[in-house]
């Protein structure tokens, strides 16, 4: 092993734990927003945002690990997570349209939603 | 010799029940004719047990068995010696009597066949009782002739007294005989055989066992209801709720003689101890007086008859209780003459009200005249219940007075002895003198004489008081002395005698006993309205309690099941938890195997982050306040757990965990769309901290146990096998795969059945819809 | 979901999951997958399709009633716990046959029939649940 | 050789991709509504995520791995702007308001007159 | 550059000998239920085939099973292990006394009430599933009994488990959902119990073979955490088979399932959980028995004793019956809680037992309310009159419930009394002495209430016993109802008159349990 | 069978290629038979559309659409590390001229994916889609930009 | 590592607790969710930690290169899995049906099975 490929390997060490220390970050920032919302889609959105970027954290995992065969399930996930997705987008329409209570609610406050901060 | 043999013992008791099967479909054909031919039945078992007589007289004794349940050493084993067959001649005479009685009795009874069903069915069971040698076998049929019974009492069953009786003979009977089983079971454990016979030979092996209290106690509870001891007393005159046959068979000759049996047949190995020479005595005395007592107030003809039944089962007691050989002799002697008088009363009295309709004292009188052959075996039979000469009943009670009076402090036995034949002696003459020669009064029916199937069994039984009183002395070796030796387990012969051969002190206590009586009689009406007058200021007996007990025990088990049953989801859940909790700590309490905190490894930044995403999502999941968002943060808790998976290595786990969560997700989605709920938990704040402190409380537990599970070294052969397998041999790379669907594929495939038929129950909780909202509507569909 | 958008993709995108959910299947063997996963994708693609095109359109294109490709899988599962019988082997002992097609060889055995049922079992029995429950609300 | 300049590429790939998705995050706490919280999310989140698995593709060096890592990047561009869509438009039709900056809203006035328009 | 495979020694890798086709009676329950299960549901919208499917494969299950008991009483213990992977690497399926006789028993239960549904299930509810969900729930009951491996265990618990969900809501009234919400809450609760107790165990000793178990919790010794983890089987299991105080679920729910349902959930169920006990206490943690024996002790006397008692509180007989269930469980509890050989040998014997007689009983209050259309104590009456035949077995089954001579539970009675004797239990034996009193009188009660009584009678408070409609000839009853009564009936009886073959396989299944080698040795004989 | 449904049958073929990782002829085919049930359950959908003609516009397409894509989350990146966000978001209508479903669920779906734009719906007649902007200081030329943009680039490749 | 994982476990199963001793059968339908990872984990904890290593073995060899994380109790917790995720489905329509026929959905107000008026059981014979 020469020194550009043991500098290359140990580059490519500290960009995997860099990566993972900011996706657990990222992790955390948008756990954040599914439990503040405030409204429903505001979770959804969220959600929908974790599940992206769990395919990249498997991702990167793979690297780390050097089992890339973790790349199937990086696309299982982003089959099921978009299921995920329109049914949580039918649950809104759908409960929104049957006029329930905590939508409604949400929709009243999200009349007075403050600009950016 | 017997007349075929000793096995043929076996058919003898086998044909009681063909007989009871026999019974409906000969009734159906041949009406109340049918009696004739069944009575063959008892009378050839009758023939069979008399042809052991000579031998047991001899001092012989007869045994034979055949295997029934060898592995709890059950054998449908007999023994035969004088108390057995004494008891089976009375039981097998007697029932074909009474079989005969009933035809006449329950003539145009549309459940006649049944009757005699129920009666032959009785009969087999009594019979086992006594020629039973094996304790276990002897309890079956024990228990058979409390059922038997039950269903006898109850036969009148549109009626609810007749109902209550039975069901309390059932109780009363039954109960003691439960007890019973844990006696014998004991007995024969502490005596090393199961044998009667082999038991009672053991002798003192019992009496100095350290469970010889326990065994006597169970045993006495046995004895004592089935017996109608007090004070278990009352279940026996409320059994007059059954037609007369069965009064006179079951609660006078065989069944509630039983108890007695019972306490005879272990008098060898129970008796002769301090212990039962106080209880017996005394519960005896006790129920011989209480008998008298409440006897003397009855005017149903049958209840009289019925109290001095329990007077008589008192003294028998009494008597056993004495161990005392000659007194026992006086209690053989008094069983075998009350069989005869009393059996014979109580088809009189059933004649009468049969004939004339009522069977009251206040009704009935002067009916001699009527029904003569009727009134002559009344007489006969009253005679020797009041023990007049020559009655068998008199050398009964000469004999009985002789041993009481000769042991030491026998005096209180003996006065109370004597108090009671002479009120029973009042009783023999009210039953006997008013129906039949009192004044002339107008009974509900014309009365006349019985057809020969109602006379035939009384007339019988009285004419062999008279004849076995005239014979005593043969009859005495022939079946008593034999049966008093069964009893005492030791050879006992000594000659009886009608006539007095000295002024002996039992003859001046008979006079005594005369003089009271006929005291009593003359009183009788003022003595009957002043036990009245006793009875009513004390307003309470075991008849009552009886009732008070049994609905004392509805009412709190109805208090109990509502208290635990409460029918609140919530209750339930917080009780199973809390018991789970103590199933968690207790052990490690005890033990003292408390986890150490150690071993904590270190996690990677991004390890920590996902942890953290599992806790800040349940702690999320746990505070949401609307229900979608908890979905949401379900969901996200899952989806950390299944990177957590991939973290440590099992990507079809995480795989799996993601497609899961994500449908659990959906569906949890698509339900909800539908429902319209509140969003608030409605927890008051005590019961949060409740279910705080428990569910803490329960995760810590586990977490514990799971902790001191894995700081100890792990044994990975399975695993290791598969590895080195799963390629090699088995054609996988994928280990876990190849667990599935090949090493523990039979996992797989029940786990396959368990979706498949969520499937279907998914479909039927939604597809098949209540045909109607009222309930009375489908539960018509059950 | 009625949207023009969604109902364009949607039949694409539930085609290259069932694609995607038998190459799952197949491949369990050596590689993360199986039947259960897979048929757990071809689930997904199921309620996709019936979000967007209704519940009728999935009923038309299983053909069976899902619970009869449920019940069709155990029965798969059950026979391939089956020919070891003949062999004086235990049961569920496996078979391997090596057929020889179109220059590749290709594993014919009983637990990849075994993976096939339980594929179906997930496939009818969840679908089933999901087009019931859609159905519910139609 | 080779593999030490695709080591290296990877890693940049994987900063690159984590970086966008670290911004996406903050973007949909930083933005003022559901709407334009859906912007970072369905952009930057879609790209960090496709330079991962991108990255995953290329660190292998096998050619199966790479397609399926182009296949997955491929199934991500196709759903990610169908699910904003179904979020934005499910959000909208309910009547979650976008925020008080957003001046022109075409939609609102369709909504107005055709109040069928957008039943479901 | 592949790797060459490297040579392999095969019979460490499998059992290579043949296996002798008999053998195969082990998974035959299974296999026959689960094709039985999945034609019922590819024959759903044909009602009429699929009772006869249903007969059918249950027929040949309770042939196979007793072949499979004679099978174990001839040659011993039993043992397959699939994929014929040498234990304790593959799922072993073990037969013992034990298993095979409450196998044999459960399928004939199950026969019965297959016969008695014909009539009793309505056509959309056999549609969808009334037989698929019975002959699935017999397959996780025969997989539960045979099983030799204790996570299988728990795989075929959840079958049954699902499968008398299924059934349980079969009608979707209001009170099925009702007594389904929490008869499934809680038994979930039961089995995820079940489930981390055998991970837990897993972790301690690496296995999950049952003979591997037990040797290698044998050579634990008691220390660490395995008697905690017996702790944990205990209340699982005890929850399972409804045992005091975690018996919530039971009275919620048994009165509410059809009544077929009912029967068989009373017949099969909470046997599984008895089973289940004494396999797991018995058999694998010994130590853990011994242990908790107090503690056991004393449950099953509360649990006999709230059994009974709460028979004799109820109105309606159906939840008289699932009390009487729950006494009978408190006399299996007693049993183990002896643990001596008579004592265990009765609490087998019992649960042979308790299997007929439940179902019967069950059936029987289908039957009664064919006549009177009534659940009610109050109502109900005139019984007697009507059907004297009913009447009789009615009055067989109510005493062999409560342990009376000459029918089967006595036998089982008198073998749980003899154990506690021997070991000294007083209060275990006056556990049952009461309990069998208390049933005794609950038993009566129904029966001098329901047959004796006339029809238009009064209760002490006033309310009249509804008069049965007409007097001449009784309502037609099928032969269906008939068939599956009488042949139970017949059955408790002849046990009750000829107990020794049971009475002999009780023994043996005991002696099995309690002396582990010979179930060792017939899963490691081949290979050890 | 339709032309085009063979052609998306091949496609869906070449995609069980890429996906297994093996081109080998076996492979190739086994991924045909399996496209072709895929196809066959969604054979409702499908019957009778046009597209896919132009395969080299497609490139392009995709080409532009790849640039867009980065160019658009950097954008969205430099926005949300502002330290004051300032925006002046719109849902704006964009006028189609594509007409196909297929053309107008890509425009969406690229209009989405690209710099300050989110698709929100389309109109019940077609010919409206309504556009989420991030920040529009003119709404026009935003419209313009698509118009001129994604849907000619679509109209190129698929008519 | 496993130490760690225990306190995890706890806490899930805490959580999940909580959730099922709830009067709102939503709740208690989050706790089943909850319950069955719970009871998952322990199983994947109690088989011990192997940090990325799947039991997968190289297309080129016939043993892995290295330990692997231990198979084993990955089967079972799939096949743990797979049965909770039935269960869940089933307690779902449970659940909403209960809601549909019963009209509430709190645990306390659930009282067809177990109505409030319960009789005491007529006495005499
Ligand atoms: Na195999
Ligand atoms: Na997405």
């Amino acid at each position: 092993m020469n020194e550009f490929e043991e500098f290359a390997a140990s580059f490519l060490y500290g960009c995997v734990s860099i990566a993972l220390f900011l996706l657990g970050l990222t992790f955390l920032m948008i756990v954040y927003r599914i439990i503040k919302g405030p409204t429903l889609p505001d979770r959804i959105v969220g959600l929908d945002l974790l599940v992206v970027v769990a395919i990249g954290l498997i991702a990167t995992v793979g690297v780390g690990s050097s089992y890339t065969l973790y790349i199937d399930i990086s696309l299982a996930l982003g089959l099921v997570g978009f299921l995920a997705t329109v049914a949580f987008a039918r649950f809104i329409l759908n409960r929104g349209q049957a006029k329930d209570f905590i939508i409604m609610q949400e929709v009243k406050k999200s009349d007075s939603l403050e600009g950016p901060e | 010799m017997p007349l075929f043999g000793v096995e043929a013992t076996f058919w003898a008791l086998l044909s009681p029940f063909v007989a009871a099967a026999l019974s409906p479909i000969l009734a159906k054909t041949l009406k109340h004719n049918a009696s004739w031919i069944l009575a063959v039945i008892p009378a050839l078992a009758f023939l069979q047990f008399l042809s052991f007589v000579p031998g047991i007289a001899e001092g012989q004794t007869f045994k034979a068995s055949l295997e029934w349940v060898p592995t709890f050493n059950v054998n449908f084993s007999i023994y035969l010696d004088g108390l057995s067959v004494l008891f089976a001649l009375l039981i097998s005479g007697i029932g074909t009597l009474i079989v005969l009685y009933a035809g006449g009795y329950l003539k145009n009874h549309e459940n006649f066949g049944q009757f005699l069903s129920f009666l032959f069915l009785f009969m087999g069971a009594m019979l086992g009782v006594v020629v039973a040698d094996n304790i276990i076998t002897l309890f079956v049929y024990w228990e058979l002739t409390s059922i038997t019974s039950f269903l006898l009492i109850g036969f009148d069953h549109l009626r609810r007294s007749s109902r209550r009786s039975a069901i309390q003979a059932l109780v009363v009977t039954g109960g003691g005989g439960l007890a019973l089983m844990a006696g014998l079971l004991l007995a024969g454990f502490a005596g090393g055989s199961f044998e009667m016979s082999e038991l009672i030979n053991s002798g003192d092996v019992l009496r100095e066992s350290p469970y010889y209290t326990a065994i006597f106690i169970l045993v006495l509870l046995g004895a004592f209801t089935k017996s109608a001891q007090f004070p278990f007393h009352f279940w026996l005159p409320n059994a007059m709720e059954a037609p007369t046959p069965v009064s006179a068979y079951l609660h006078s000759a065989t069944m509630v003689k039983a108890g007695v049996y019972l306490l005879m047949r272990m008098h060898p190995v129970l008796g002769d101890t301090e212990l039962w020479m106080t209880v017996l005595p005394i519960f005896g005395g006790l129920t011989l007086l209480v008998g008298t007592i409440l006897g003397l107030r009855q005017t149903d003809l049958k209840l009289v008859l019925a109290y001095s039944t329990v007077a008589s089962l008192g003294l028998l007691v009494m008597l056993t209780g004495t161990s005392d050989p000659i007194a026992i002799q006086g209690a053989v002697a008094y069983l075998f003459a009350h069989s005869l008088f009393k059996g014979s009363l109580f088809m009189v009295v059933g004649t009468v009200d049969h004939e004339a309709g009522t069977r009251d004292l206040n009704r009935v009188g002067g009916l001699f005249f009527a029904m003569p052959i009727t009134a002559i075996a009344a007489v006969l039979s009253a005679l020797s219940m009041a023990g007049i000469l020559p009655l068998i009943g008199f050398v009964a009670k000469e004999v009985l007075y002789d041993g009481t009076w000769h042991i030491v402090n026998g005096g209180l036995w003996t006065a109370v002895a004597v108090l009671g034949n002479a009120m029973m002696f009042a009783m023999a003459a009210t039953v006997a003198w008013k129906p039949f020669f009192g004044t002339k009064v107008k009974t509900p029916k014309q009365a006349h004489e019985g057809s020969i199937l109602l006379i035939a069994g009384a007339v019988t039984l009285a004419v062999l008081g008279l004849l076995a009183g005239i014979f005593v002395a043969s009859v005495g070796h022939q079946l008593l002395s034999p049966m008093t030796s069964a009893v005492l387990g030791i050879p006992f012969d000594e000659e009886m005698h009608l006539i007095p051969t000295y002024l002996s002190p039992a003859l001046y206590l008979s006079m005594t006993t005369f003089a009271l009586g006929i005291l009593v009689f003359m009183y009788m009406d003022k003595l009957r309205a002043l036990i009245a007058d006793a009875l009513r200021v004390i307003g309470w007996g075991p008849d009552k309690g009886f009732d008070q007990t049994l609905d004392l025990i509805i009412r709190f088990g109805t208090t109990l099941t509502q208290a635990i049953q409460t029918g609140s989801m919530v209750t339930y859940m917080r009780a199973t938890f809390s018991v789970i909790a103590l199933m968690l700590f207790i052990p490690m309490i005890l033990t003292g195997n408390w986890p150490v905190l150690e071993g904590l490894g270190s996690l990677y930044a991004y390890e920590w982050f996902i942890t953290a995403i599992v806790v800040i999502g349940v702690y999320a999941v746990l505070t949401a306040r609307y229900r979608v968002t908890a979905i949401v943060l379900l969901g996200i808790q899952g989806f950390a757990v299944a990177l957590i998976y991939l973290l440590f290595g099992a990507p079809d786990l995480s795989f799996t965990q993601f497609m899961v969560e994500t449908l659990s997700v959906v569906i949890l989605a698509l339900v909800m769309t539908r429902l319209n709920l509140k969003p608030t938990d409605a927890r008051s704040l005590r019961g949060k901290v409740f279910d705080i402190s428990l569910s803490v409380l329960c995760g810590a537990g586990i977490s514990m146990l799971l902790m001191s599970v894995v700081q100890l070294p792990f044994d990975a052969t399975l695993s290791e096998f598969f590895t080195q397998y799963s390629r090699s041999v088995a054609h996988g790379r994928n280990i876990v795969n190849v667990i599935l669907v090949d090493f523990r594929g039979f996992d797989t495939i029940g786990e396959i059945s368990v979706v498949m038929v969520t499937g279907l129950a998914v479909l039927a909780l939604i597809r098949v819809r209540p045909k109607s909202n009222g309930t009375s509507n489908t539960e018509k569909n059950r | 979901m009625n949207t023009l958008i969604f109902r364009t993709v949607a039949p694409y995108l539930s085609a290259l999951m069932l694609l995607f959910s038998v190459f799952v299947l197949l491949r369990g063997h050596n590689e993360p997958g199986g039947g259960f996963i897979g048929g757990l994708i071809a689930v997904s693609a199921f309620a996709i399709y019936g979000i967007a095109c209704g519940v009728s359109a999935v009923r038309r294109a299983m053909k069976y009633h899902p619970m009869s490709i449920a019940a069709s899988g155990l029965l798969l599962a059950v026979l391939s716990v089956m020919p070891s019988i003949f062999l004086g082997q235990s049961a569920m002992t496996s078979q391997w046959l090596a057929v020889p097609f179109l220059g590749t060889v290709i594993d014919l055995s009983t637990p990849l029939f075994f993976d096939i049922g339980v594929y179906l079992v997930v496939v009818g029995a969840i679908s089933s649940i999901a087009l019931s429950l859609e159905e519910r609300a139609d | 050789m080779m593999t030490a300049i695709v080591s290296i590429l990877t890693g940049i790939m994987l900063i690159i991709g984590a970086v966008f998705a670290a911004g996406a995050a903050l973007g949909i706490n930083r933005l003022p509504d559901v709407y334009t919280r859906m912007h970072a999310a369905s952009k930057a989140g879609t790209l960090g995520s496709g330079l991962m698995v991108l990255a995953l593709g290329l660190y292998s060096q096998e050619w199966d791995q790479f397609m399926r890592a182009v296949a997955t990047l491929c199934f991500i561009l196709l759903t990610a702007p169908v699910s904003a869509h179904l979020i934005a438009r499910a959000a909208y039709v309910v009547g979650y308001k976008p925020c008080k900056e957003t001046e022109v809203d075409a939609l609102s006035v369709i909504k107005k007159t055709d109040e069928h328009h957008l039943q479901q | 550059m592949a790797a060459t495979k490297p040579a392999i020694d095969m019979t460490a890798a499998m059992v290579t000998e043949a296996v002798p086709l008999a053998d195969w009676l082990l998974v035959a329950p299974i296999l026959l239920t689960m094709t039985g299960g999945a034609l019922a549901i590819i024959f759903r919208k044909k009602p009429a085939t699929q009772p006869w499917i249903a007969i059918a494969v249950i027929s040949l299950v309770v042939f196979s099973n007793i072949a499979l008991l004679n099978h174990v009483l001839t040659n011993g213990v039993v043992t397959m292990v699939m994929g014929s992977w040498p234990p304790p690497f593959g799922i072993a399926f073990t037969a013992d006394p034990l298993g095979a006789l409450l196998a044999l028993m459960a399928s004939i239960a199950t026969l019965c009430v297959a016969v008695f549904a014909m009539d009793s299930i309505a056509t959309n509810e056999r549609r969808y599933g009334f037989y698929p969900f019975l002959l699935m729930l017999l397959c996780g009951v025969t997989g539960a009994f045979l099983t030799g491996d204790i996570f299988n265990l728990y795989v075929w618990f959840e079958v049954l488990l699902i499968s008398s969900f299924g059934m349980q809501i079969l009608g979707n009234e209001k009170v099925q959902i009702d007594g389904a919400v929490k008869y499934a809450v809680l038994n979930l609760i039961a089995t995820t119990l079940f489930l981390a107790a055998t991970g837990l165990l897993y972790g301690l000793v690496g296995t999950l073979n049952m003979a591997d178990i037990a040797i290698k919790v044998q050579a634990l010794d008691g220390s660490g955490p395995v008697l905690g983890l017996a702790a944990l089987y205990f209340l699982a299991f005890a929850m399972k088979a409804a045992a005091f105080p975690v018996n919530f679920w039971l009275p919620a729910s048994y009165h509410t399932p059809r009544l077929v349902v009912a029967a068989i959930f009373a017949g099969l169920l909470s046997k599984v959980g008895v089973y289940a006990l004494l396999r797991v206490m018995v058999l694998l943690m010994p130590e853990g028995r011994d242990w908790l024996s107090s503690l056991i002790g004393l449950v099953a006397i509360a649990t006999m004793l709230t059994g009974s008692l709460g028979a004799l509180a109820q109105t309606d007989i159906r939840r008289l019956m699932g009390y009487l269930v729950i006494a009978g469980i408190g006399a299996m509890l007693a049993g183990i809680a002896v643990g001596n050989e008579a004592a265990i040998s009765g609490a087998i014997f019992y649960a042979m037992h308790s299997v007929l007689i439940m179902t019967a009983l069950y059936l029987l209050v289908a039957f009664m309310f064919q006549i009177s259309s009534t659940f009610s104590l109050r109502e109900i009456g005139g019984l007697y009159v009507r059907s004297p035949m009913g009447a009789a077995i009615g009055l067989v089954l109510l005493l062999g419930v409560a342990g009376l001579p000459p029918f089967s539970g006595f036998w089982a009675k008198l073998l749980l009394v003899a154990g506690a004797l021997e070991a000294g239990r007083g209060w275990v034996v006056a556990g049952l002495l009461v309990s069998g009193l208390l049933s005794t009188l609950a038993v009566g009660r129904l029966w001098i209430f329901a047959f004796w009584r006339g029809g238009n009678e009064h209760t002490v408070d006033g309310i009249q016993a509804l008069p049965i409609a007409g007097s001449a000839e009784p309502k037609e009853i099928s032969l269906t109802i008939w068939l599956p009564l009488v042949a139970l009936t017949g059955l408790i009886v002849l046990i009750g008159v000829f107990p020794e073959g049971m009475m002999s396989v009780s023994d043996y299944g005991a002696k099995t349990l309690l002396d582990p080698s010979t179930y060792i040795a017939s899963v490691f004989g081949g290979t050890q | 069978m339709n032309k085009m449904v063979f052609l998306m049958n091949l496609l869906l073929a070449a995609a069980w290629g890429a996906i297994t990782g093996s081109f080998s002829p076996l492979n190739l085919f086994f991924g045909f038979i399996l496209a072709s049930i895929s196809l066959f359950l969604i054979r409702e959908q499908i019957a009778y559309r046009e597209y896919l003609q132009r395969g080299g516009k497609v490139v392009v397409l995709a080409a532009s659409f790849f640039l867009e894509l980065v160019v658009s989350s950097w954008r969205v990146l430099m926005i949300v590390i502002r330290p004051k966000i300032q925006l002046r978001p719109a849902i704006i209508a964009v006028p189609l001229t594509v007409t196909e479903d297929f053309e107008i669920t890509l425009l969406a779906n690229m209009v989405t994916l690209t710099p300050g734009t989110l698709s929100v719906d389309v109109s019940e007649d077609r010919k409206v889609l309504f556009v989420h902007c991030l920040d529009v200081p003119s709404p026009d030329e935003t419209v313009d930009g698509i118009k001129n943009g994604f849907e000619r680039q679509i109209m190129e490749a698929f008519r | 590592m496993e130490t760690l994982f225990s306190m995890l476990v706890g806490i899930l199963f805490a959580g999940s607790i909580y959730l099922l001793l709830s009067r709102k059968l939503v709740r208690i339908l989050l706790g089943i969710a909850i319950l069955g990872n719970a009871v998952n984990l322990l199983i994947f904890t109690a088989g011990r930690l192997t940090r990325d290593v799947p039991p997968i073995i190289p297309v080129n060899n016939y043993l892995p290169l290295e330990a692997t994380a231990n198979p084993l109790p990955q089967a079972l917790v799939l096949t743990a899995i797979v049965i909770s995720f039935s269960f869940l489905a089933f307690f779902l329509v449970l659940g909403y049906r209960a809601y549909q026929e019963l009209g509430t959905d709190d645990l306390l107000e659930m009282r067809v099975a177990e109505p409030k008026e319960h009789y005491e059981p007529p006495l005499g014979y």
